[in-house]
Parts: structure tokens; sequence; C-alpha cells
């Protein structure tokens, strides 16, 4: 399918679901992206797995921190159909929550929990939402661009 | 039964292998005795190069320390006035810190700073594992 | 917990596994809930080697990155740089020189053959069997020898640039490498003499820890732990990269996605990796080996996610530039940490023995898992 | 030590010629000390790797005695052979504290000498000398297998300038 056929699909089913237009000056996206809304998020992929287009397959799932706001991106890739899709999800800063989609997709579960220990984004409805990687009683959240390594008896 | 005979006969050719290397000659290098032959571009501990005079080559470019991931290299320079060139004063490597990746070398734009095929660096202390400039400029 | 055990007072044991252990294949914690010899919860529980790489990567130039790279799966180091070397390289839209292209290839493959090797052995060490080890270390170093004669190491070979590669290939390795290939490939043959068909081996890894094909794409598997599964999903030939679409190579799968299969894969995938080193050397040509590249390197602002089929499965990068020397985000999506997460819902119900068959058939490197 | 190796040199050293007899009982243990250093197989991250090239047909360190055991209580060597994080520094002391004395620790490469390419990371301690203290240091990244040979030949060395006499 051609990026312009998903993308009438997709905005069939959800209006809200827009194509992302990189930001001037950049060089323009080498896939097909489109935004979601935060609170979607979880209908949206269920439909994306289960609909007509089949993105049964989740290659990555990365946090990014943009300054002003938090972002989740999703790697989407149909095994049976060969298109990618990527998803973005803005968050707010201040509270950065959005719904887990661990249970659509089940890779999904660690990578939200990395996204959490490195972001602290919080995926609600996620089934273990535990720090992954970080030591035991680590603070803050190491790849935010404001954090502060706290040095300690190990430095 | 039969599986008893499966298991033994697979188990007898698997020994009929390694019985066949009994007979060619060990892999193994008896290393502090004979020692195998180092490729020459093996990046082992930092050289630097003098040049026809027999002065050092480096001019204090300060490139390799700017390029080094991990910052290990840290020199000073001075300038001499009659020979109008820079030299260094201290050319220092911590070899503890070293990530052996080679972007020092290649950035090099005099080609005087050079990887050795000296592997054997083991020593009793970490400050041992900081080489000066009179160790580096052979 | 069974009734049985609940009347007699007795109650679930909680097992530590690791960090210490001599078949974690590194520094992995595993906590196993048991009942009996029977596992009935099982969490991995990773971070031992979580060196922040992403983090660290912001704090790098774009060049030294892939110095870094060498450091996430140190097993198949080639790999990794081939991964850090796509991104900045589409960013900036190089054309790399067609010899560096098939010189890549080769690297590439000759490292998913090393990487294989260790599987091999250290496989055959977690089964109980420790002669592989010393079969397959023998060939490794064959490998190594090859590549310090190209880049001057044997582990973290940073050898990559973008653009193309560091150094030209010297006389001795082109038939240093047909001479590798004409004796690996009869030993293919022993290995499996030795491990692959020996019944008892079989007994331990045949119908052991089965993944379906939708278990398999539900947890996003890839590599050689989703051809298992019978889904003949592999990078090299769903998104060609680099110039893997001028080869003719097989993908081979299994049928039940148990550990016999995930293991006969990467063997077969050994003797596929040959064929491809082959027909890069025909096509191999002088020529330049590094593309017109400023020394200081900026990508302009801009966003790609670049993957490449590893020996561990798809390595992805996710490279955010903004138009400075060094990056602004890069995620790296490891194959391994990917894998392991599926230990969790495999492991139940397994017995204590098979976990480590288990574990070592998905063949993960923790350097990678936790980064 | 043991009450003998503890008790002994005090009660000989105070003999005349008692100072001899310590001397050629130090060579003794020192020998069959350094001739059976058993290494915990115990791996973290890249060197590990380099590690078990050395166990490999190649380079054998059998060939020193050394032989790797899978538990520490057997163990008296530990290479800690890759980077040391924050989260795996204390168990590693705690493996090193189950191993029975006299114990060494060779510090493998630069990430466990000083953080290597990870010194300026959150997450990553920095020199393994904070945590345990090192008897050889290797530089190399990853060392070659045969510095790590050369490792032990270097501890040998040092084993064999240790003494039980009280007298220094």
């Amino acid at each position: 399918m051609t990026d312009q056929e998903i993308l009438a699909k997709i905005a069939e089913k959800f209006p809200a679901v827009v194509e992302s237009k990189p930001a001037a000056g950049t060089l323009p996206a080498y896939s097909l992206t489109v935004e979601a809304p935060a609170a979607s998020i979880a209908e949206v992929c269920a439909w994306l797995k289960s609909g007509g287009l089949k993105f049964d397959y989740l290659a990555s799932l990365s946090g990014v921190d943009l300054k002003d706001k938090l972002q989740v991106v999703y790697h989407l890739y149909s095994l049976e159909m060969k298109h990618k899709l990527v998803l973005k999800v803005n968050l707010d800063r201040a509270v950065p929550e959005l719904p887990s989609v661990s249970s659509v997709w089940q890779a999904a579960n660690w990578h939200e929990r990395e996204a959490y220990d490195m972001f602290g984004i919080k995926f609600t409805g996620h089934p273990y939402l535990e720090r992954i990687l970080t030591a035991e009683g680590f603070e803050g959240y190491p790849l935010l661009k404001d954090f502060i390594a706290k040095p300690d008896q190990y430095d | 039964m039969t599986k008893i005979f499966k298991y033994t006969w697979a188990i007898l050719k698997g020994m009929g292998i390694t019985l066949k290397y009994f007979f060619i000659k060990p892999v193994t290098v008896q290393y502090p005795k004979e020692k195998i032959k180092i490729s020459p571009r093996w990046r082992g501990t930092l050289k630097q190069l003098k040049n026809e005079k027999g002065e050092e080559a480096c001019d204090g470019c300060r490139i390799c320390e700017k390029i080094c991931p991990v910052n290990c290299i840290s020199m000073e320079v001075y300038k001499d006035e009659k020979k109008n060139r820079r030299f260094t004063s201290s050319y220092t490597v911590n070899f503890g810190r070293c990530m052996f990746c080679g972007l020092c070398v290649e950035a090099c734009p005099k080609k005087c700073l050079v990887h050795t095929t000296d592997f054997e660096f083991c020593t009793y202390e970490r400050e041992s594992l900081i080489l000066t400039k009179d160790k580096i400029l052979r | 917990m069974t009734e049985t055990l609940k009347n007699t007072g007795f109650e679930e044991m909680t097992l530590n596994m690791g960090p210490q252990h001599p078949s974690t294949h590194g520094v992995l914690h595993l906590l196993l809930k048991m009942d009996g010899e029977v596992i009935t919860e099982a969490r991995p529980d990773i971070g031992y080697l979580h060196r922040g790489m992403e983090k660290l990567a912001e704090k790098r130039t774009w060049g030294a990155n892939i110095a870094l790279s060498d450091r996430w799966d140190y097993i198949a180091s080639m790999s990794n740089n081939f991964a850090a070397v796509l991104g900045p390289e589409k960013l900036m839209n190089i054309a790399v020189p067609k010899r560096a292209e098939y010189i890549r290839i080769i690297m590439a493959e000759l490292n998913r053959i090393a990487s294989h090797l260790i599987f091999f052995g250290t496989y055959g060490i977690d089964i109980g069997a420790f002669t592989p080890f010393f079969y397959a270390f023998r060939e490794r170093e064959m490998i190594l020898d090859l590549y310090e004669s190209v880049c001057g190491a044997r582990l973290t070979y940073n050898y990559f640039r973008i653009g193309g590669v560091s150094a030209d290939l010297p006389e001795e390795f082109v038939p240093g490498v047909k001479a590798f290939i004409k004796y690996f490939r009869p030993k293919l043959k022993e290995y499996d003499t030795l491990l692959s068909t020996n019944p008892i081996f079989m007994d331990r890894t045949v119908g052991v820890g089965a993944i379906s094909k939708e278990e398999a794409v539900d947890w996003a598997l890839s590599g050689p732990n989703i051809r298992a599964s019978g889904i003949s999903f592999d990078i090299r030939k769903e998104d060609p990269y680099s110039v893997y679409s001028e080869f003719d190579f097989n993908i081979p799968t299994g049928k039940n996605g148990d550990c016999w299969d995930r293991y006969m894969v990467r063997m077969n995938e050994m003797s596929e990796s040959a064929r491809i080193i082959e027909q890069a050397l025909e096509k191999l040509e002088p020529g330049d080996i590094m593309a017109k590249v400023a020394k200081v390197i900026r990508p302009p602002a801009g966003e790609i996610y670049t993957h490449v089929e590893a020996p561990k499965g798809e390595l992805g990068v996710y490279c955010i530039s903004d138009g400075s020397t060094m990056p602004y985000r890069y995620k790296v999506r490891g194959p391994s940490f990917v894998n392991l997460a599926i230990l969790q819902k495999m492991l139940r119900g397994l017995k204590i023995a098979d976990v480590v068959a288990v574990l070592g058939s998905i063949d993960i490197v923790l350097g990678e898992v936790d980064r | 030590m043991g009450l003998v190796l503890d008790k002994a040199p005090y009660i000989l050293e105070s003999f005349p010629g008692g100072s001899y007899v310590v001397t050629s009982m130090d060579w003794v243990i020192n020998w069959s000390r350094k001739s059976s250093l058993w290494p915990l197989s115990f791996g973290l991250a890249c060197c590990a790797i380099e590690w078990m090239a050395d166990v490999g047909s190649r380079n054998d360190f059998d060939r020193f005695g050394v032989f790797p055991r899978p538990t520490p209580r057997q163990a008296d060597l530990i290479f800690i052979s890759g980077t040391l994080t924050k989260k795996m520094a204390s168990r590693v002391r705690r493996l090193y504290e189950q191993m029975a004395e006299p114990r060494y620790v060779i510090s493998m490469g630069s990430c466990s000498n000083t953080g290597g390419p990870f010194y300026d990371s959150y997450s990553v301690v920095k020199g393994v000398d904070k945590v345990l203290p090192v008897d050889v240091y290797i530089a190399g990244c990853p060392p070659r297998p045969e510095a790590v040979l050369l490792s032990i030949l270097k501890l040998q060395e040092k084993i064999m300038t240790e003494t039980i006499s009280h007298k220094k």
C-alpha cells in the first residue's frame, strides 16, 4: 500500500491522527510519519494492528526529549503487507502520561519500561511499570536533557 | 536397547572427531616462549615520531587532544621563537582510559603519532598506566 | 501452586539465578518462582551492564559514536558499526563507493560467522558439552586474525567511517578469506556430527521452549529467533540496505520454533554467510574506499530510523540530528533487548533444567540488552 | 590464613636459624599458590570474550595452572573483565568477599581500570579499585589474550615476593 492510501485509511477512522510535518529547516521524513493524540493512542494502536492495515510488528518504541515537550515515537512494521509507519505522540513535559500499548503488542512491555526509566513517561495500564536498567534507588531520569548526574562513592 | 546403542554410537562418532585432532599440529601458541606475528596495523600503545633532525615532529596542533573521545591525551604547548615553531612541553596519555580506537592517529595532520604493535602493558599500579612524553617520544 | 504442595505446608520458592552464574551469558539476573521443579513465574532483571550509552552518544561526535558502537554487541562489532554509519550517511546523502560497500558486507558477514561460532561454543557448554567450545574458538581466532590484519583490533574494530571504511584491505586479506571459507565449510559438517545430530543434545533441545508464529511476531522477535518459528523475516531481504539486494542467498527457517530450530537456523546461516562472502569477493574491484566527506561531520537537522540485520536480529538506530556535530538523540534498538523480553513468558511451566537451554538458544549479549 | 601459618613464623623466628626455615616455607607456599591460580569464571562485558579466548584452544591458560571455577568459594583469583556498573558493584564486592584468602584481583581493560570509554557516564564505576584492591592492571580495550597471560605471569612474580614472616 502506498503512503497516501495508508494515510487516507487512518484519516477515515481517526480524524485526529494527522500527518506530521517536519519542522522548518529539517529534512523531510524518510517514511510516513503521523501524529496521534496521547489520550487515544491505545485505541489507535489496537486498530492499526487488527484493522485493515495489519501493523503487527512493533520494531521500536523510543522516548524523545524535545526540551519543550516529550515525545514517544513508535516504529511500526507490517510483516504481511510490508509497509512501515512512524507514529508520534506529543506529551506535556509536566505530566508525561499516556495509555500503554503493551496489551496490543507484547513487545511494548520492555520498551515502555525503558522509556519510563529513561524519561519518566508514565504508561497507564502497564502490567509492571518499574525501572528496568538503572540501579536500585536511582534518582532522576537520565535521558532528559536537564538531567545532572549526582556523583556518589563510585565516581 | 537400540537407544543405548544409538547414544553410544553418537558419542563414539564425536570421540572419533576429537581423536583426529590428536594427530595434527596443535594450535596452541606457547605464549611467553613463542609469539604469534601481530599485524603491523595492530592498535597498540601510542608513539610519537621524531623528524629527520632528531627533534620531535609534533608541532602541538592539539587535534589529537580534541578528537579523543575519552579525553585521555593532554598536552602543553609552547612556541620556540628561534625555530619559529611550536613544541610540546608535556605530552601525557592515560592508557588506563584509552579505548584504542585510533581516531587520534587518523587525525594527526603531521602523521607523527602512530600506534605501536606493543600490547604487553601490565602494571601493578594504576598510576603507571599514564605515560609521559619521555616514554611516548621514541 | 498445586493442591498437594499447599497441604504439606511448603511454599513456593523464589530462586535467584545470576548475576554471576556460569551460564547466564554475562550479568543477567533471573528471578524464578519455583513450584518444586517447575517454574511458575520468571522475571529477568537486567541493567547490570547499563552504561548509559544513549546518554553518552549525545556527548560524543558522530565519528566517535562509531567507536562507542563497538561496545553495544561486542561479539559482532562490525554490524554495530554498520548500523551506526547508515543513519548519518542517509541524512547527509552520501553515496558510498562500491568497493567500500563490498568490504562492509564481507566484514559484516564474517562477523556473523564469528558471532554464531560463539553461540555454538557457549551453547554446547550450556547443554553440557565442552568440546565444541574449543573448536568454535579455534575457527573464530582465524576470523579475528583476518580482522586484525585489516583494522588492527580483535574485538572493537572501529572500522567503518561515515562515507566508507577507514583502511583498505591488505594484500593477504582476500586470499586469507578464501582460504578460511575453504577450511570452514567442512568444519560445519564436523559440528553437525559433534552436536547438532547428537541424540543427547537433541533430547535436551527438541521441543523445549517452543515459540509459535503469533507469539514471535507479538513479542517482535527478530533474527534467527523469529526465523526459527517459521517466519522468513530478514532485514537483508525485507528492506535491503547497502548492496545486499545484489546477492543471492537463502534465509534458513525452522518449523517449530524450539531450541533445536533456533540452533539449526544459526548453523545454516553460517554457510549462507559464507556464500555471500564468496560472491562479494568476486565483485570486489579496486577503487575508492571513502566518499568525499568533510572532516567535521554535521548532518543536517532531521531524523531517521535505520536498521541492519545483526547476527542477533534487527539492530535499529533511531537518530535525531539538530545540525550540530553531536546527535540530539541516539536510540539503539538492540535485538537482544527485545528478544530477551519473551523469556518471562517462555520459561513459565518449564523445568529448572531447561532454563539454561532456553536462555542459551535465544543468544543474547548483555552489552546490547543493557547498553 | 590458617592458624598454623599465622603462628608458625612467630615460634620459628625465635629460634636461631629459624628465619631460614621461614624463607624456605615462603618459597614452597608461594610456589604452590602461584602454580594453581584458579580464577572465577565470571565475565562482565567485552573483555570477557577475550578472556574466553584465553580459555580457548590457541592461548589455553591451563598451561599456567589457571583453571576457571564456576563458584567463588573455590576461586582465588577474580578477573574484572569489563565495565563495572554501579548496579553490579555491590555484587562484585560480595563475590570477592566469598572467595577464600589469599585472593587476587586482576583488572582487565580500560573500563575496569578507570571507567574507560564510559568515564563520564552516570552509571559506571570509575575504576574497580574503588570497590576492590587490585593487584595487576592490564591496559587495552580489550587487551589481547596474550596480555592476559602476561598479567598472570606478573601476578605470579608478585606472589613470589610474598612472605608469611612478621618481620618486614
